[in-house]
C-alpha cells in the first residue's frame, strides 16, 4: 500500500493532495450523516433502506481513514453488499404493514424521545470520551495496510471474536430474508 | 362399420320419430330461396350430405334442448369441436346455430349440427361441460350474434370490446 | 512531490477516458460483431464503417427527454443509473494495466473490486424498484438472486488464486505470473505438478458472464418475457448510463479474468511484457462474450441458478481444497 | 409507504403480459395472476386487432373477399386464399384445371415453408436467440421473391381466382425453386439442426415444458403441429385430401413427447415434407390453361357448404351459406390457432413465466388470424 500523507503537514492548502485527502474525508462524513438521516427521516421503507447503504458506504470510508483496508472492504461487501440488500429484497417480497392501530398509538408517540434520549446519551458518551482520550499518533503496521497473512492471522488470533459475530449477522440476515420470503407459502 | 355409420347409428335413438332421413337434404337451387335454406320446416334428424359437393357427411338438425346430448355422443365418439357458427334469417325470425365436428381418425368424417332458436328469445344450451374447446366459439358466437349460451361459465365479449352494446353478424345491425 | 494533486488527477482523466471510450465502443463492436455472425454489414452508415455511431447515439440518448413515468419514486429512479456507473469506473482504479500504469497499487485490490459489484447489484434493485413496473420488480428480484448465486463461486475461485500468490493485491498477483504463458494460472505448473487452475478459469468465466448479465444469462433484461426488464421505465441517458455501466462491467470483469489468470500484461512467450498485450487479452476475452451471447439462446432463471448453486459452487469448493492440498504438499 | 405492486390477499398480482409485449409478437393479451415468477392463472384476452372480416365478407361479393383472406394469416396467406377458393368452388360446382391445381400446391408448399421458417426465427427470439432470426430470415427473403414474381406481393397474396390461379409459373421460377430448396436442404443441417436444435440450452429450455396431452387436445379441437407434437396423426392434407395432394408421396411428422420440443420438431421436419411435395409437384407439372371458364357474377346454389384446409398452424375451416344471391349469405372462418390458443390458460397453470413464454412461443401463434 502506498503510504498516504504522512506526517501530516501542518498548514495543508486546498489543491494539495492533503487538501484532497482532507476533502474525501469530509465527504465520507456528510454521507454517513446524511445516510443515516436518511434511513431515520424517510417516510419509504426502500430510501431508509438506501439511506443505510448511503451510511453503511461512508463508514466504510472512515474505516479506510482509520488505517483499517480490510474492515472498510468487509463493510462494503458485507453490510452494503449483502445485508443492505438482503432487508431491501425482504421489503419486496413482504406485505405493506397495515397502519398502526389506534391501541398502539402511544407506543409510536414514545419511539421519538425515547430514541432521541437514547441516541443523545450515546452522543454525551462519546463525546466526552473523544475530549478526555489522549490522542497519539497509531503507528501503521502490515496489519492495517491489509497484508493477507497478517489479516489472516489476526482474523483468527486476536480478532475470531468479531469474525464469528460477522457470521452471525450474515445468519441473522439470511434468516430473515428467508423468514419473510417463505411467508405465505405452504 | 365406419365411423360414419357408427355415429349414424349412435345418434339414431336421439330422434325416435324419424326412421328414414330425408335423403340428400339439401334442397335444390331451383326453389325460391327463402323456402330453401330456410331452417324453419326441416324436421329434426340425422341426415347424410354428398361429401364432394358439400364438405361434410353427416348433418343434424335437432332442437337446442337435444344439443348436449349430442355432443356427448359426438364425444363419445371421440369428435372434436371445429367451430360453431352463426346465422341469421330475420325473415323467419329464426337464428341458427351450426356447430362442426371433425375426428383425428384416418378415415374423415365431418358432423354439422344445426339448431334453430327464435331471434326474439335465442337461448341455447352450453356444450362447453362437453368439449372446452367451445368456450371460446360460444364466447365469439353470443359476441356477434347475441345468442345466449345457457350455462355457460363466462358469457362475456371476446373479440368486441368489453362494453360493445351491439351484435354486428345480425343481418339488420348497421354500424 | 508526493504532495502534488496531479497524479491523482491525470489518472482520475485516464479512467475516465478509457471507461467512456471502452462504453461507446463496445456497444460499437458488439452490433459489428453481431453483425459479422448474422451475415449482415452492421452499422455503416454514420462515418467510415459506422465508427461515429457510437457519437451519434450518444447525442440521441442526450437529447431525448427523460421521462419520469407517474408513480415512479422519484429520487431513486433517477439515483439508480447513476449508482450503476459508479462501481464500474471506480473498479478501474486497482486494475493493473501494465508494472507501471495502475492508478492505485491497492493490497486489498481484489476485494475492492467485489465490493464494488455488489454495489452494481443495489442499482438494479432499487432501478427496478423505483419504477414501479411489475416487470421491472421481477427483473430486479431475478437480478440479485443471480448475482447473488454467482458471487460465491466467484469468489471461492479467487481464494484459490489468492492462495497460490499470497496476495489479494492484483499487482502482485499479475507480478507472480510473469514469464511465459506456462506462469499462467491457467496452465500454472509449479514443483512439477499441474494445479488445474483452468477448472477454476472456466467457472470464474461464467461467473463474470452472469455477474454482468450477459446472455445466455441475461435473465434481468430478458427481452420475450420482462420487455426490458429493470430498465422497462428508463428513456434517454437513465437508459444510457444503464448499458455503460453494463458494458464498463464486462470490460472489468475481462480484465480481472486477463489479470488473475492469463497473466495480466505478460507475453505468452515471456519477451515483451507490456500494456499491448493486457488490452489484448482482454479485447480477447470481451469478444469471447460478444460471441457467446450471439450464439446461444437465453437459459431458464432456475435452471439458472441451479447451474450455480449446483455444480459452480461445489466444484469451486473442491477447487479450493484441492489448490490448497497442493500447496501443502507440494 | 406505497407498494407499486399491488398484492392480494393471497401475496398474488396480476401481470398484464400485452397487448404491447416482445413476446406475444403482435396485440395479444394474457392476463396472467401471479404468484412469484410461477403462473396461478392465465387468461388471454382476445380482439385487439379484431376486424370483423366475416361481416366484409357478406357485404361483398364472391371474389371482392379473397383479398381479405391473406389479411387474416400473414404468414400463410395462401391457405386461407386456397380455403376461401376451395368452399366457393365447391359451391358453385367449379372444376379447376390440373395445372392450377398443382401451382397452387407449389405455393402453398413455398409459402408453408415461410411460414415455418418465420414461426422458428420467433420461436428462437421469445428464448433469448438472436441470431438464427437472421439466418432464417434470409431464407425466407428467397421465397417471398420467388412468390412475389408469380403472385405480385410479398405477404397479403391474392393470388387465386375461382377456377385456377392468377399467374402461371414460368421456367425461372421453377429454377428458383429447385435452387431454393437445394439451399435450404444444404443450409438446414448445419445453420439449423447444429447451431439451434442441438443446442443444449435450446433441449433443456422447451424439453417437458408445455406438456399437451392428446385429450387436451381433443377436447380444445387443438389442429396442426399443437395436435401432432401430441401424438395425433391428423393432417388435414392427408386426412381429408383436397386440391392433387393425394397424388404427392408425403409423410405427416408425428411426436409423441407432447412438449414444446415436440412441437418444434414436428415443424422442422414439415419443412422438409414441403420440400418433398414442391419437387414432386414440379416434376409432375402438366401443361393446360391455369384458369377455368367461370361466370362473371357468381350465383352458388343456396346450401351449407365446408371445407378443410391445412395452414401452417392448423386447420383451417370456411363454413358458407349461401342463399342463392351473389353475395356470401354467411362465412365463418375457423382458424387454427383460436382453438388452439384455447388450450393455454389450462396448461399454462402452474408454469413459470419463462416456460410459459417458451410454451406460448410454441403454438405459433399468428394474431390477426385468431382475432378475424
Amino acid at each position: 500500500m502506498q503510504p498516504l500523507v504522512w506526517p501530516p503537514m501542518a498548514n495543508p492548502t486546498l489543491f494539495s493532495l492533503e487538501g484532497a485527502v482532507g476533502i474525501i474525508f469530509l465527504l465520507t462524513i456528510a454521507l454517513v450523516v446524511t445516510g443515516g438521516l436518511i434511513a431515520v427521516v424517510s417516510q419509504r421503507l426502500v430510501r431508509a433502506v438506501s439511506g443505510l447503504a448511503i451510511c453503511f458506504t461512508g463508514l466504510a470510508g472512515v474505516y479506510y481513514f482509520l488505517l483499517s483496508p480490510f474492515v472498510a472492504m468487509m463493510q462494503l461487501l458485507i453490510y452494503v453488499g449483502a445485508v443492505s440488500i438482503l432487508i431491501a429484497f425482504g421489503i419486496m417480497m413482504a406485505t405493506p404493514e397495515q397502519e398502526i392501530g389506534p391501541g398502539n398509538a402511544w407506543i409510536s408517540r414514545l419511539v421519538g424521545p425515547l430514541g432521541a434520549s437514547v441516541g443523545g446519551l450515546f452522543f454525551a458518551a462519546l463525546t466526552i470520551l473523544g475530549l478526555k482520550t489522549p490522542w497519539q499518533v497509531f503507528p501503521r503496521t502490515a496489519e492495517a495496510s491489509g497484508d493477507i497473512e497478517q489479516v489472516g492471522k489476526t482474523l483468527l488470533t486476536s480478532h475470531s471474536m468479531v469474525f464469528e459475530l460477522i457470521s452471525i449477522v450474515l445468519l441473522m440476515a439470511i434468516i430473515g430474508a428467508l423468514v419473510i420470503a417463505r411467508r405465505g407459502r405452504n | 362399420m365406419t365411423i360414419l355409420e357408427q355415429t349414424q347409428a349412435a345418434l339414431a335413438p336421439l330422434f325416435p320419430a324419424q326412421e328414414e332421413p330425408p335423403a340428400a337434404a339439401e334442397p335444390e337451387g331451383e326453389e325460391p330461396v327463402e323456402a330453401a335454406t330456410s331452417p324453419a320446416e326441416r324436421r329434426p334428424g340425422v341426415a347424410t350430405t354428398e361429401y364432394s359437393r358439400q364438405g361434410y357427411h353427416l348433418e343434424v338438425l335437432c332442437e337446442p334442448g337435444q344439443l348436449v346430448a349430442v355432443a356427448e355422443i359426438l364425444d363419445r365418439q371421440r369428435f372434436f369441436i371445429e367451430s360453431i357458427a352463426g346465422v341469421d334469417w330475420p325473415k323467419q325470425e329464426q337464428l341458427e346455430v351450426v356447430y362442426d365436428f371433425t375426428t383425428y381418425e384416418a378415415e374423415p368424417c365431418r358432423v354439422a349440427v344445426r339448431t334453430v332458436v327464435p331471434r326474439t328469445a335465442p337461448l341455447v344450451p352450453t356444450i362447453s361441460g362437453v368439449f372446452s374447446g367451445a368456450d371460446w366459439h360460444e364466447r365469439e358466437t353470443f359476441d356477434f350474434y347475441g345468442i345466449i349460451f345457457d350455462g355457460h361459465p363466462d358469457l362475456s365479449r371476446i373479440l368486441l370490446p368489453e362494453d360493445a352494446d351491439f351484435h354486428p353478424l345480425l343481418k339488420d345491425y348497421m354500424p | 512531490m508526493e504532495t502534488s494533486i496531479w497524479r491523482p488527477i491525470i489518472y482520475l482523466v485516464g479512467i475516465m477516458a478509457f471507461a467512456g471510450v471502452n462504453a461507446a465502443y463496445l456497444g460499437w463492436c458488439e452490433r459489428k460483431g453481431a453483425g459479422r455472425i448474422q451475415r449482415r454489414p452492421g452499422p455503416k452508415e454514420v462515418g467510415p464503417a459506422g465508427l461515429l455511431q457510437p457519437l451519434a447515439d450518444g447525442i440521441k440518448l442526450m437529447t431525448k427527454q427523460l421521462l419520469v413515468p407517474q408513480g415512479v419514486d422519484g429520487i431513486i429512479f433517477r439515483v439508480a443509473p447513476v449508482i450503476a456507473m459508479i462501481p464500474a469506473i471506480t473498479s478501474m482504479v486497482v486494475i493493473p494495466f501494465s508494472g507501471n500504469i495502475q492508478a492505485r497499487a491497492m493490497e486489498l485490490s481484489v476485494l475492492l473490486l467485489f465490493a464494488l459489484a455488489s454495489l452494481a447489484m443495489i442499482a438494479i434493485l432499487l432501478g427496478g424498484w423505483a419504477s414501479g413496473n411489475k416487470y421491472a420488480i421481477i427483473s430486479s428480484a431475478r437480478a440479485v438472486s443471480q448475482n447473488l448465486a454467482y458471487e460465491i463461486p466467484m469468489l471461492l475461485t479467487v481464494i484459490a488464486i489468492v492462495m497460490i500468490s499470497g496476495s489479494m493485491n492484483l499487482r502482485d498477483i499479475a507480478i507472480d505470473q510473469q514469464g511465459g504463458f506456462w506462469h499462467w494460472n491457467i496452465f500454472r505448473f509449479e514443483n512439477g505438478h499441474f494445479l488445474y487452475m483452468w477448472v477454476g478459469f472456466i467457472i470464474f468465466f461464467i461467473c463474470s458472464i452472469a455477474e454482468t448479465n450477459r446472455a445466455p444469462f441475461d435473465m434481468a433484461e430478458a427481452e420475450s418475457e420482462l420487455v426490458a426488464g429493470f430498465m422497462t421505465e428508463y428513456s434517454s441517458m437513465g437508459f444510457g448510463l444503464f448499458m455503460m455501466g453494463e458494458y464498463l462491467n464486462i470490460v472489468v470483469g475481462a480484465c480481472l479474468t486477463a489479470t488473475l489468470f492469463l497473466g495480466g500484461w505478460d507475453c505468452p512467450f515471456g519477451q515483451t511484457p507490456g500494456v499491448w498485450w493486457f488490452l489484448l487479452k482482454i479485447y480477447i476475452l470481451i469478444f469471447t462474450v460478444i460471441w457467446v451471447r450471439w450464439t446461444f439462446p437465453r437459459t431458464q432463471v432456475y435452471r439458472l441458478l441451479n447451474l450455480s448453486w449446483k455444480i459452480l459452487i461445489p466444484f469451486s469448493l473442491v477447487n479450493v481444497l484441492v489448490t490448497a492440498a497442493f500447496i501443502k504438499v507440494f | 409507504m406505497t407498494l407499486p405492486v399491488e398484492l392480494r390477499h393471497d401475496e398474488t398480482f396480476v401481470l398484464n403480459l400485452g397487448p404491447q409485449h416482445p413476446a406475444t409478437h403482435g396485440v395479444l393479451r394474457v392476463k396472467l395472476t401471479m404468484d412469484g415468477e410461477y403462473i396461478v392463472h392465465a387468461e388471454p384476452v382476445l380482439g385487439y386487432i379484431h376486424r370483423m372480416h366475416e361481416k366484409i365478407a357478406e357485404a361483398g361479393s364472391f371474389p371482392q373477399f379473397m383479398p381479405n383472406t391473406a389479411r387474416m394469416d400473414y404468414l400463410h396467406a395462401l391457405a386461407f386464399n386456397h380455403g376461401y377458393a376451395l368452399v366457393v368452388e365447391k359451391a358453385a360446382g367449379i372444376e379447376v384445371p390440373e395445372r392450377a391445381e398443382y401451382i397452387r400446391v407449389i405455393t402453398v408448399e413455398l409459402n408453408r415453408i415461410a411460414s415455418h421458417l418465420l414461426w422458428w426465427a420467433a420461436f428462437l427470439l421469445d428464448l433469448g436467440g438472436f441470431t438464427p432470426l437472421l439466418y432464417a430470415f434470409d431464407d425466407r427473403e428467397k421465397v417471398l421473391d420467388l412468390l412475389e414474381r408469380i403472385t405480385g406481393s410479398r405477404l397479403t397474396y391474392c393470388y387465386m381466382r375461382f377456377g385456377g390461379v392468377y399467374n402461371d409459373i414460368d421456367d425461372e421460377f421453377i429454377a428458383g425453386t429447385r435452387d431454393f430448396i437445394r439451399r435450404l436442404r444444404s443450409r438446414m443441417p448445419r445453420l439449423y439442426h447444429d447451431l439451434v436444435t442441438h443446442n443444449i440450452i435450446l433441449i433443456k429450455r422447451i424439453t417437458d415444458i408445455g406438456f399437451i396431452s392428446a385429450e387436451q387436445c381433443r377436447r380444445y379441437g387443438a389442429t396442426g403441429p399443437v395436435a401432432r407434437g401430441s401424438g395425433i396423426d391428423f393432417d388435414v392434407r392427408k386426412n381429408e385430401p383436397y386440391s392433387v395432394y393425394p397424388e404427392f408421396d408425403f409423410d405427416v411428422p408425428v411426436y409423441h413427447e407432447c412438449d414444446s420440443m415436440a412441437r418444434y420438431m414436428v415443424r422442422v421436419d414439415e419443412m422438409e415434407q414441403s420440400m418433398r411435395i414442391i419437387e414432386q409437384a414440379l416434376d409432375k407439372l402438366p401443361d393446360g390453361p391455369v384458369q377455368a371458364k367461370v361466370p362473371k357474377n357468381l350465383k352458388p346454389e343456396a346450401g351449407y357448404y365446408y371445407s378443410a384446409v391445412e395452414t401452417a398452424r392448423g386447420s383451417l375451416g370456411h363454413r358458407l351459406v349461401c342463399d342463392g344471391g351473389k353475395n356470401p349469405y354467411k362465412l365463418k372462418l375457423r382458424s387454427p390457432t383460436f382453438s388452439n390458443l384455447s388450450l393455454f390458460g389450462e396448461v399454462a397453470e402452474g408454469m413459470l413465466l419463462a416456460d410459459a413464454l417458451a410454451f406460448m412461443g410454441s403454438l405459433d401463434l399468428v394474431i390477426p388470424e385468431i382475432d378475424r
